[in-house]
């Protein structure tokens, strides 16, 4: 039995097919909101399942000049990261499969491993898109990462515990932290689309430049996997905006309810924007980003 | 990346940033372009050749189909031509329709472009919107002539349709909502922070650079260039219906985006004004099958610049020679240059900042690097093509 | 002055308006009075002049003649090479050309409804029995 | 800004060292002769005035009726200010078709130089580029497309 648990939680709940699924899900979502927005109809709810089923029966094109190992091997190692995070968040609006002190920083770096696989990935395959797209996928890691991760501790550092658990346990019993520390929010929300390489910040992406950045030579498998990396992603990332900031969630009710009202958020704002260059990325991050985030923190260690 | 440090970005002949073939290579350092090389033609039809083999009108449809986007302006020029080797002039009231159609040819083409523009710089809220707004205009082609693209509205010597009373009105009507729409737009493009950071003060031309390379059109007028052939020397109804000149003194990209928009409202009074004030003759005059022997020089200010026809008959049924030059091929020069220096992520809003159009002037250019010479190591296309077939054997 | 995000009230209001896109094959918008879809021709008022074949920049039609003095005509219409750019309705003098506006979905997946035969029922049976019948004298081995 | 009487008045005067015949065929353009060695002096001589921009380089062939006589090219150089054109026209013969380039003075003028290369088999020596322009890239050598010779290859089929 004790070895039981811990396979569930890794392959059905909140691990594996539970996250899968509600990484296609929201991905549809998100895609319909924006074409909604847009004026226009979006894609069936079916549609993110077919892409990656169609994806995943492609062949996968290996080219010639790359380490072939690491081309494998990185979709892998950044699905499998993104999967492992979820087992400390709570999934759903329940109690994380797996908790202990400092949780929150584990989580964090996981969740930085896919877009570092990402990077590597465009370096790897010779191409000159996938290049720039690495170079840039890199540059930007280094300027939203560090706001990002300011503005996740802000919640734990009132909670007095680096537990995501007890982070969570102590929203739910208290103001909800986006009145008490705005900023937070914000810089953890608008943080989360730098990761996500949504637009605005999808410079390294950028389709008119680069066509896909990192990801131009990946085709088949390994695009599936990156893709259904960045969906599960975008359904953790939610998930930990949503308990930290929005009350904490307690029931699946108060999950769905709270991730989707930020993914309408999200996709707002994914619409009302002109694409950043990558310099202008770096420089909202560090020059606003990253000194208001500190003024927060600034401000809460004080209090 | 070869030993000398560089780095080429090719864009083209396939790319997401271009809608039709056309072949650029960016030498960049980090992100920034040192230099930009291009090759175009991979639209090449020989149409000045095919049309030495048809009869008059067939070589109209002909020049037609040279762009799907500004047809009518082709056909315009080449009719105003052969009329005048013709002696014959089309009635007042075909030429105001030539205008008519001319304008809202200009506004479909100038929607289009910045709905493109603002896709290039991954503001597509922009392109969806203008897009959408655009098919208001189209429907108003189509509801007069009968298609979206080719309208077809010239014949030698006149036109095919007349305006009624109830298109007037439709088109009276989709034109206020357009001006509506486009007031809209232009309060978006110069005020949307994000959207200035991509083209303010990027791609800036003074206006002597705009003289010199011979830029035409919205964008020499961007660089306080006062070039437009309707003022310059009116053509079919522009005597009787005079436009105003619309120019910007930045010459940035920012300004190339509100010379278009501003010049829009110039189209839609002028419609107005051609509506209230059809003048009442026939359509038609009788041209003869055979065009007497001469030569004309015929220009028209199509959406993108100044179309230079030179028509040259030999007193039969068919043309001896027509040259037809394109807008988009004097401008090319003008985004070469500007390009260095500039980030790579700016050169798809720089190149399509122009309107280019590549079926249009089908041709291809080479442009010298920073220090003004054609560099070894910048790979050509043949190298590419080489490079491509050994690597992939 | 500078705003961020100017389109924001426009893309929320979005949200709750309907698409504008039209669902094409379920939802048919009437073409305009104008449009020029394909080209109708009537036999009764052609005199046989051929302009319209002359003036025809695509090559879309051939008139074939069986009998002038009758009136007999048989046009043979290509509408994969029309341009539809109705020239031909123009230079026809007696108006027996016209171009449709309600037929313009003309795809098909093979070639033979591309080539369509007007004139007289008879005539046109004329035209296509010798054909026909030449045809199956005559079985091509190469063509296969 | 002189008006159009003015400009082309101007561009007459600019140009008579070197005119052999002159017209006006229309009464926005001015329409000069010249003789192939001269041109490059004259189109120096325009835009050194700052006479308008260059609009375009047309080409024509001329075949001769008369065997014993060669035919021509006929280039013609289209001026544009404002509302009026100057055409400079030059004649070269089939066995020497060759002409200055203007390239020097007006940079953007190789484009439309190299159109000529490739289309008329005309050359203009110390021009900067001639790589293929509109044609593919393996175009015979020696056939010129907007020549009146010219008339097709044969089709592939044909046998």
């Amino acid at each position: 039995m004790n070895n039981i648990l811990p396979i569930v939680a890794l392959i059905i709940f909140p691990g594996g097919l539970f996250l899968l699924t509600s990484g296609l899900a929201y991905e549809w979502v998100d895609r319909k909101l924006i074409a909604r927005f847009q004026n226009r109809f979006g894609p069936r709810w079916f549609q993110p399942l077919a892409d990656t089923v169609k994806l995943l029966a492609k062949e996968e094109i290996i080219p010639q000049g790359v380490n072939a190992f690491l081309f494998i091997l990185l979709p892998v190692m950044g699905l499998a990261a993104a999967l492992t995070a979820a087992l400390y968040v709570p999934m759903a609006g329940l109690a994380p499969s797996f908790s202990f002190r400092g949780d929150l920083v584990v989580t964090l770096y996981l969740l930085s491993v896919l877009t570092l696989c990402l990077g590597l990935a465009g370096a790897n395959s010779a191409d000159r898109f996938s290049l720039i797209g690495a170079t840039r996928t890199l540059t930007q890691v280094f300027s939203y990462e560090a706001p990002f991760m300011l503005a996740m501790l802000g919640p734990a550092i009132v909670t007095g515990s680096w537990q995501i658990n007890e982070v969570n346990a102590y929203a739910q019993s208290n103001l909800w932290l986006i009145i008490a520390q705005p900023i937070g929010f914000l810089v953890a929300l608008v943080g989360l689309m730098g990761k996500l390489e949504l637009p605005p910040f999808d410079a390294p992406e950028a389709e008119t430049e680069i066509v896909s950045g990192a990801l131009t030579e990946y085709s088949g498998r390994g695009y599936a996997l990156f893709r259904l990396g960045k969906n599960v992603e975008l359904v953790i990332g939610l998930t930990l905006v949503a308990a930290f900031y929005l009350g904490g969630l307690a029931s699946p009710l108060d999950f769905l309810w709270k991730t989707l009202a930020l993914l309408l958020v999200l996709a707002l704002l994914q619409t009302l924007f002109a694409r950043l260059r990558i310099d202008q990325t770096v420089g909202l991050w560090w020059r606003i980003g990253a000194l208001l985030a500190l003024v927060q923190l600034l401000v809460l260690i004080v209090l | 990346m070869d030993k000398q440090e560089k780095f080429i970005v090719p864009i083209g002949p396939q790319h997401p940033a271009l809608k039709e073939p056309g072949h650029f290579e960016f030498t960049v350092d980090g992100e920034v372009v040192t230099s930009a090389t291009a090759r175009l033609g991979y639209v090449h039809r020989g149409i000045e050749k095919a049309v030495e083999n048809r009869n008059w009108t067939q070589a109209m449809y002909m020049l037609e189909r040279i762009c799907g986007i500004c047809s009518h302006v082709h056909a315009t020029a080449y009719c105003l031509g052969v009329e005048k080797l013709a002696g014959v002039e089309a009635p007042p009231r075909a030429q105001a329709i030539r205008v008519l159609i001319a304008e809202l040819e200009r506004i479909h083409s100038h929607m289009l472009w910045w709905g493109v523009a603002a896709h290039e710089g991954g503001f597509d809220i922009l392109f969806m919107y203008t897009w959408r707004d655009r098919e208001t205009v189209m429907e108003l082609l189509e509801m007069i002539s009968g298609n979206r693209v080719h309208y077809s509205a010239n014949l030698i010597g006149g036109v095919k349709f007349d305006i009624d009373q109830k298109q007037a009105d439709a088109i009276r009507k989709g034109i206020d909502y357009l001006e509506e729409r486009t007031r809209h737009y232009l309060e978006i493009i110069t005020t949307d922070e994000t959207f200035l950071g991509r083209t303010r003060n990027i791609g800036v031309m003074t206006s002597d650079q705009a003289k010199s390379l011979g830029a035409v059109g919205p964008t020499a007028r961007a660089s306080d260039v006062h070039r437009d052939v309707r003022i310059d020397h009116p053509y079919a109804g522009y005597d009787r219906f005079p436009v105003q000149i619309v120019t910007e003194k930045e010459g940035d990209l920012e300004a190339r985006f509100i010379v278009r928009l501003k010049e829009l409202f110039e189209s839609y009074r002028l419609i107005r004004e051609v509506l209230d004030n059809l003048p009442d003759s026939e359509l038609t005059v009788k041209v003869p099958r055979k065009i007497p022997a001469g030569q004309v020089i015929s220009r028209v200010e199509a959406p993108r610049g100044e179309l230079f026809y030179y028509i040259e008959s030999n007193g039969s049924d068919q043309p001896e020679r027509i040259k037809v030059r394109t807008p988009t091929l004097p401008n090319w020069g003008t985004v070469l240059s500007t390009a260095v220096g500039l980030k790579l992520a700016d050169m798809p809003m720089l190149l399509v900042g122009i309107d280019p159009c590549f079926s249009c002037n089908d041709r291809l250019v080479y442009v010298k690097d920073q220090n003004q010479s054609l560099t070894e190591k910048t790979w050509s296309w043949d190298d590419l093509r080489n490079h491509g077939i050994e690597r992939y054997k | 002055m500078m705003k961020i995000g100017a389109m924001f009230s426009e893309v929320f209001r979005s949200l709750f308006n309907k698409p504008t896109t039209h669902t094409y094959p379920v939802e048919k918008i009437p073409a305009p009075d104008h449009y020029r879809g394909k080209l109708v021709y009537n036999p009764e008022t052609c005199t046989g002049c051929m302009l319209c074949v002359k003036d025809c920049p695509a090559e879309a039609l051939e008139l074939i003649t069986i009998d002038r003095k009758a009136k007999k005509f048989v046009m043979r219409y290509h509408t994969d090479r029309c341009i539809f750019c109705s020239q031909c309705v123009e230079n026809c003098r007696f108006s027996c050309l016209q171009m449709s506006n309600d037929q313009w979905e003309l795809a098909a997946l093979n070639k033979e409804p591309f080539t369509i035969y007007y004139g007289k029922e008879e005539d046109v049976r004329f035209i296509l029995e010798p054909a026909a019948a030449e045809e199956a004298e005559q079985p091509c081995p190469e063509s296969a | 800004m002189l008006d159009n009487y003015q400009s082309l008045e101007y561009a007459r005067e600019l140009l008579k060292p070197w005119v052999l015949s002159e017209s006006t065929p229309a009464p926005e353009r001015l329409d000069v002769e010249l003789s192939a060695e001269n041109l490059v002096a004259a189109v120096t001589a325009l835009h050194q005035a700052g006479w308008g921009y260059l609009s375009a380089i047309t080409g024509i062939d001329r075949p001769s009726s008369d065997p014993e006589q060669e035919g021509r090219i006929e280039v013609m150089y289209h001026f544009c200010w404002g509302g009026v054109v100057t055409t400079l026209r030059v004649f070269v013969p089939y066995s020497n078709p060759v002409i200055g380039t203007v390239c020097i003075e007006i940079p953007s003028a190789s484009l439309y130089e190299r159109e000529m290369i490739e289309l008329y088999g005309v050359q203009f020596p110390g021009t900067p580029s001639t790589d293929h322009l509109l044609l593919p890239d393996d175009w015979p050598a020696d056939v010129f497309p907007m020549r009146k010779s010219f008339t097709g290859f044969d089709s592939p089929d044909a046998d």
